[in-house]
């Protein structure tokens, strides 16, 4: 194994993968931008180096800068977990020729699955279910080949992802417009102006096969996910299994997401994403080859630790277990805690988190990033942390989670807790019955409603009585979060106990 | 002896008028319903409003002008954001709102200039955060008055970006 | 399900219980002494009664004071936890005096089994083996029936618990004596000087057995737990299962758990505790009438939540579920964190813990009851947390436990963490190859040393840097804890990162 | 320019002299041997101390005179409480100890009175806490000067109760 591990991420992947390192008694080497000269996960690792400014690009994007870090530390891999560099070629390349081992797959490996048209080619050529879709060297082609497919489809970018440059085609008519509105954007957001089209299936879940492969054509699976709760193209709740896919289903998926893992002779932790109709075909949509965010419901329901898996395949470059040890043993639901605000259109958010408490309970895990007092920068993704439970049936994991969501408190920044908490409590998510456009379909629009109602007296009374018993005193704002101190009403003042006052 | 407090919630202007009774209890009036609560510790940070039938955990923390605010009880946990509705702001929202940044980020793009006149729903100017574009629009016809940020400048939620005169009402 | 339940109990436990009571959606009532006004138990629960002075007495071992708080909050059960009253009758037979419900067994059951000799005497007709002892009117008698046993023998109270009273006699010249003095101090802490005598089992392994009874006769198991890593008989890491009970033998004691448990009709979850020979024989030792300490061990292992299935069993008086739903996955070990002072023969501590943190990673679980500022009181039991590990084998969980006890920091108070962190680290604890008198016996000798040794360089010098740096300041103690403040010394000064200091 | 500071741990006085060079190391002292450390931020609360071959995170927690020490390194984690020497506290360790509380308790009896001349070992005082006893035992022959703690009362952890004068050694 390692000796010691640099994790070119922030946030609570960089404090998730530090934990298993620390388990290994593998030394962590963290890397930090000006803006995170304080976060969690510079404490929590072995060593830390800095990389250079706040903008990401010249931190946690700079490549020449972590091959720096990496070297100076004397780490011996480089684990990416999620965004950033983890999906970037050039990054693994250079991790690589620097003498390094990247934990995750190949350069060439990483390329092929990011060009999203090349992928759909390989799963083809695998025997994957593919979406019926269309081609074409300009939009006069592509749209005569589209025409088979009939309506609606979906235009999308080749090297997309994320629903960046997707458009929904309804009928002929919108089918111009939206080809050359889709190139515009994928050259301007991905560099290169190519699209595809592919049918769209009305009512799909998004279900996903998590795969280990040893890079040399072996490869097992760890059961699948459902990541259907999303609002757009953005997972939002995760769980494994899928409540809807049973042992005949979960064969079929994950046989095809082996074969293809096999094909190409993968290398590490890879996610094989599929669309599942409600006719119980499926269709491959594209591979992520990396950690996923989601990864710990698999990890509660399979009993591994994925990092773990990761090292020992990059470090050994073999499967450090056979399929049969793969078992499934209840479920287990996350929720991402962003920081943004649900009730203003998602808009993100960022600032000081003067008072952040997570819950400890029974079969609930916290992947957290964030403590009381910690900033909550402008310059990236905003998860604040992630709430998993674990139940011995659906049902109760969901009802932990929702205990969770209630248990956890964010002040000082605007997270989507509120959001999460009606969530969690719809009748559609506790039956199950969703698919990847439902919250948008369905959901928002009641909970802006709620969002936006008048606060309850109850809370425009506590906050009075606070204010009254001495809140009000400004340096209880930031002044004190910043000296990581929880500013509360009864903290400055003891007059509370006293019947006479006021 | 009773104390009136104004609170903004979201877009509403909110009014408290609050006492506290000779036995401790707090008599709270809101908008014309009364509720009568004893306030009781709940550990550091935290108070519980008792009530007559049932009772809530409480939980504020201050950051600025804003009061976050976590309600708990068994039903579940639900969280508030209020502002002292200084005179300042409370003009402000009655001018219409939007000048104000939404979330805080960096300018990318100022589209006008001190002295132009705009009409309503152009573009003022552009935020960018965490990988989001939002452009600032006028709320209404005027003309620019102030400019308070520049491009590349990161501004704070809430934070004034632009002064703007109304037009005449025609 | 009872719709309110108050918890007659303080610290760890009691937030243990509110989670699963918020997970349920039953409201939960706290209690308090005053030197719990601003306790974690209080904060987490739905409501909270004061109970009275900060003497145990006075508070938490107060009957007519709980019945009280119990009417007043319109509670319709009470979980007394672990320690005060769960295992007094008298408390158990006045709450379903008062009409409310037990979350635990009848009050006779409590009374049979807390009569040690009794409970003897009741393994012994349910057909479970006990370790050979004598009884006897008084101390000739008792001398004449316990010639046959040979030596060693160890003399215990009738009524005594915890070691209390406990007196190991190695030949006959020291059994006059010792049964003299075992029954004056028994007859001062139990109020009743009946003695007995049994054969001592020679390096034996404590290992028990968790049941599940409905009350009329049925009963489950939910697997066995090792406890032998004792330090004056008082557990300091549980694992489950037993690392030395494979399928045959754990198939013999659950039996003869189950037997007695049947037998005596039990009511609601208990424990069987058995000396486990280097035979592989075992003998019945007492029973838990009330949840045990170590239970999340239990609850990792077979996935299911011990204070959930304690409810419904009261609630409905039927067992939740069968035992071939009892299935064991992996393995989990729990190290209890205490306020002694391990380099000091233990002494317990109390004061203002300024700073806590625990660890969060995953496959770890943390039940504490303690947070940066709160107070140790002197008057309890000076439990802080429990941290839990689990792993698909043993030597994954205590690797997991270690780098939570390295993940662990509580200042302000002193904790047994440097003792926990030694023991996770014992060659003797990775074999998992000890008895119950193994860490007097071998191991606190070499701690001791250890922990006596001068303070290394590095730590002279963080502390006398941090002196330079400000912490000097005298109000970053208390005061400042009080506050809910986590002193540093760079939240005082920003000095240190200019390099023209001092 | 260098700075001395003296710390009790456990028994022992320990001497440490640091001065800060004009490249922003530290050269610290400590009986005889040196080390240079570079201090890095790790956080609030935390800082990273780097030597030349290895580096430790150490967090300190101050709670009076005493010191919180955790080191933490890729070998795991130590704990560690220093004491500010003061002189008051050092002489009293130099008489003998064993008068001070040594643990937090309720003083369940006191055995002696003031002016008693008492032998080396015999019982002074007991304390109690958390279902312990312990019995404080004069460390020497002497005479009762002062009992600084009354039956009922709680003490703290390293709170004076007895002063003790030596009997003239003979």
């Amino acid at each position: 194994m390692f000796r010691s591990v640099l994790i070119a991420n922030r946030g609570e992947i960089a404090c998730r993968i530090a934990a298993t390192l620390r388990a290994m008694g593998v030394r962590s080497v963290a890397v930090y931008s000006d803006a995170d000269r304080d976060a969690r996960h510079v404490r929590v690792a072995d060593a830390a180096v800095a990389l250079g400014p706040a903008e990401a690009r010249a931190s946690y994007l700079n490549v020449a800068a972590l091959i720096a870090a990496a070297r100076q530390s004397g780490a011996e891999a480089v684990h990416p977990g999620y965004g950033f560099l983890s999906e970037n070629a050039e990054f693994a390349a250079a991790v690589e020729a620097a003498g390094l081992a990247f934990v995750g797959p190949t350069a060439e490996q990483i390329r092929a699955m990011g060009d999203k048209r090349a992928a759909r080619e390989r799963a083809r050529a695998a025997g994957g279910p593919i979406v019926p879709g269309a081609e074409g060297a300009d939009a006069a082609a592509l749209e005569r080949a589209a025409r088979p497919l009939g309506f609606p489809l979906i235009v999308k970018a080749a090297l997309g992802g994320g629903g960046k440059g997707m458009r929904v085609v309804h009928d002929r008519a919108q089918l111009d417009e939206a080809l050359d509105s889709a190139a515009r954007v994928a050259a301007s957001a991905f560099g290169d102006a190519s699209v595809y089209v592919e049918r769209r299936i009305e009512r799909a879940r998004h279900v996903e096969v998590q795969v280990l492969g040893d890079g040399a054509g072996n490869a097992i699976h760890l059961l699948e996910r459902e990541c259907s709760l999303q609002r757009r193209h953005q997972k939002v709740m995760e769980e494994c299994p899928s409540p809807v896919v049973g042992p005949e289903l979960r064969a079929r998926m994950t046989d095809a997401a082996l074969a293809l893992a096999r094909a190409v002779r993968y290398r590490g932790a890879g996610t094989l994403e599929f669309l599942l109709a409600e006719d119980e075909s499926f269709y491959f949509l594209e591979m992520n080859t990396r950690l996923q965010v989601e990864h710990p419901v698999t990890e509660w329901v399979t009993g591994f630790d994925l990092v773990r898996l990761q090292l020992e395949v990059a470090a050994t470059a073999r499967l450090p277990l056979a399929q049969e040890a793969v078992a499934m043993r209840g479920h287990a639901i996350e929720a991402r805690v962003y920081a943004e605000d649900a009730a203003r259109a998602f808009l993100p958010q960022a600032g000081v988190a003067a008072r952040v408490r997570w819950p400890r309970a029974p079969f609930v895990r916290v992947d957290d990033g964030l403590m009381s007092g910690d900033a909550v920068p402008v310059h990236y993704d905003p998860i604040l942390a992630k709430l998993i439970a674990w139940g011995p049936n659906r049902g109760l994991a969901l009802a932990r989670l929702t205990a969770a969501l209630d248990g956890s408190l964010v002040h000082g920044v605007i997270s989507n807790l509120p959001f999460l908490r009606a969530l969690a409590r719809a009748p559609e998510v506790r039956r199950a019955a969703f698919d990847t456009e439902w919250i948008e379909r369905e959901f928002l629009a009641g909970f802006a409603a709620l969002a936006q109602a008048p606060a309850p007296e109850q809370a425009l009374a506590a906050a009075s009585i606070a204010e009254l018993l001495g809140l009000a005193r400004e340096e209880s704002g930031d002044g004190a979060a910043r000296a990581g101190a929880a500013p509360t009403p009864f903290d400055a003042l003891g007059a509370w106990r006293q019947p006479g006052l006021a | 002896m009773s104390t009136r407090l104004v609170w903004r919630d979201g877009d509403r202007v909110r009014e408290v008028e609050l006492a506290r009774e000779a036995d401790g209890t707090w008599r709270v009036r809101v908008e014309g319903s009364e509720l009568v609560v004893r306030v009781e510790p709940a550990g550091r940070g935290r108070m519980r409003l008792v009530m007559d039938d049932r009772s809530v955990l409480a939980e504020i923390t201050a950051a600025g002008e804003r009061r976050f605010v976590q309600l708990v009880s068994p039903a579940g946990a639900t969280d508030f954001v209020l502002d002292r509705a200084t005179q300042r702001r409370r003009k402000q929202g009655a001018a219409g709102g939007g000048l104000e940044a939404p979330m805080p980020g960096v300018v990318t793009r100022v589209m006008v200039a001190v002295g132009d006149a705009v009409a309503a729903g152009q573009p003022l100017l552009a935020l960018e955060a965490m990988k989001m574009e939002h452009v600032v629009r006028a709320p209404h016809a005027g003309t620019v008055r102030a400019i308070a940020a520049r491009q590349g400048e990161m501004v704070q939620n809430g934070v004034a970006l632009v002064e703007l005169e109304p037009a005449p009402e025609t």
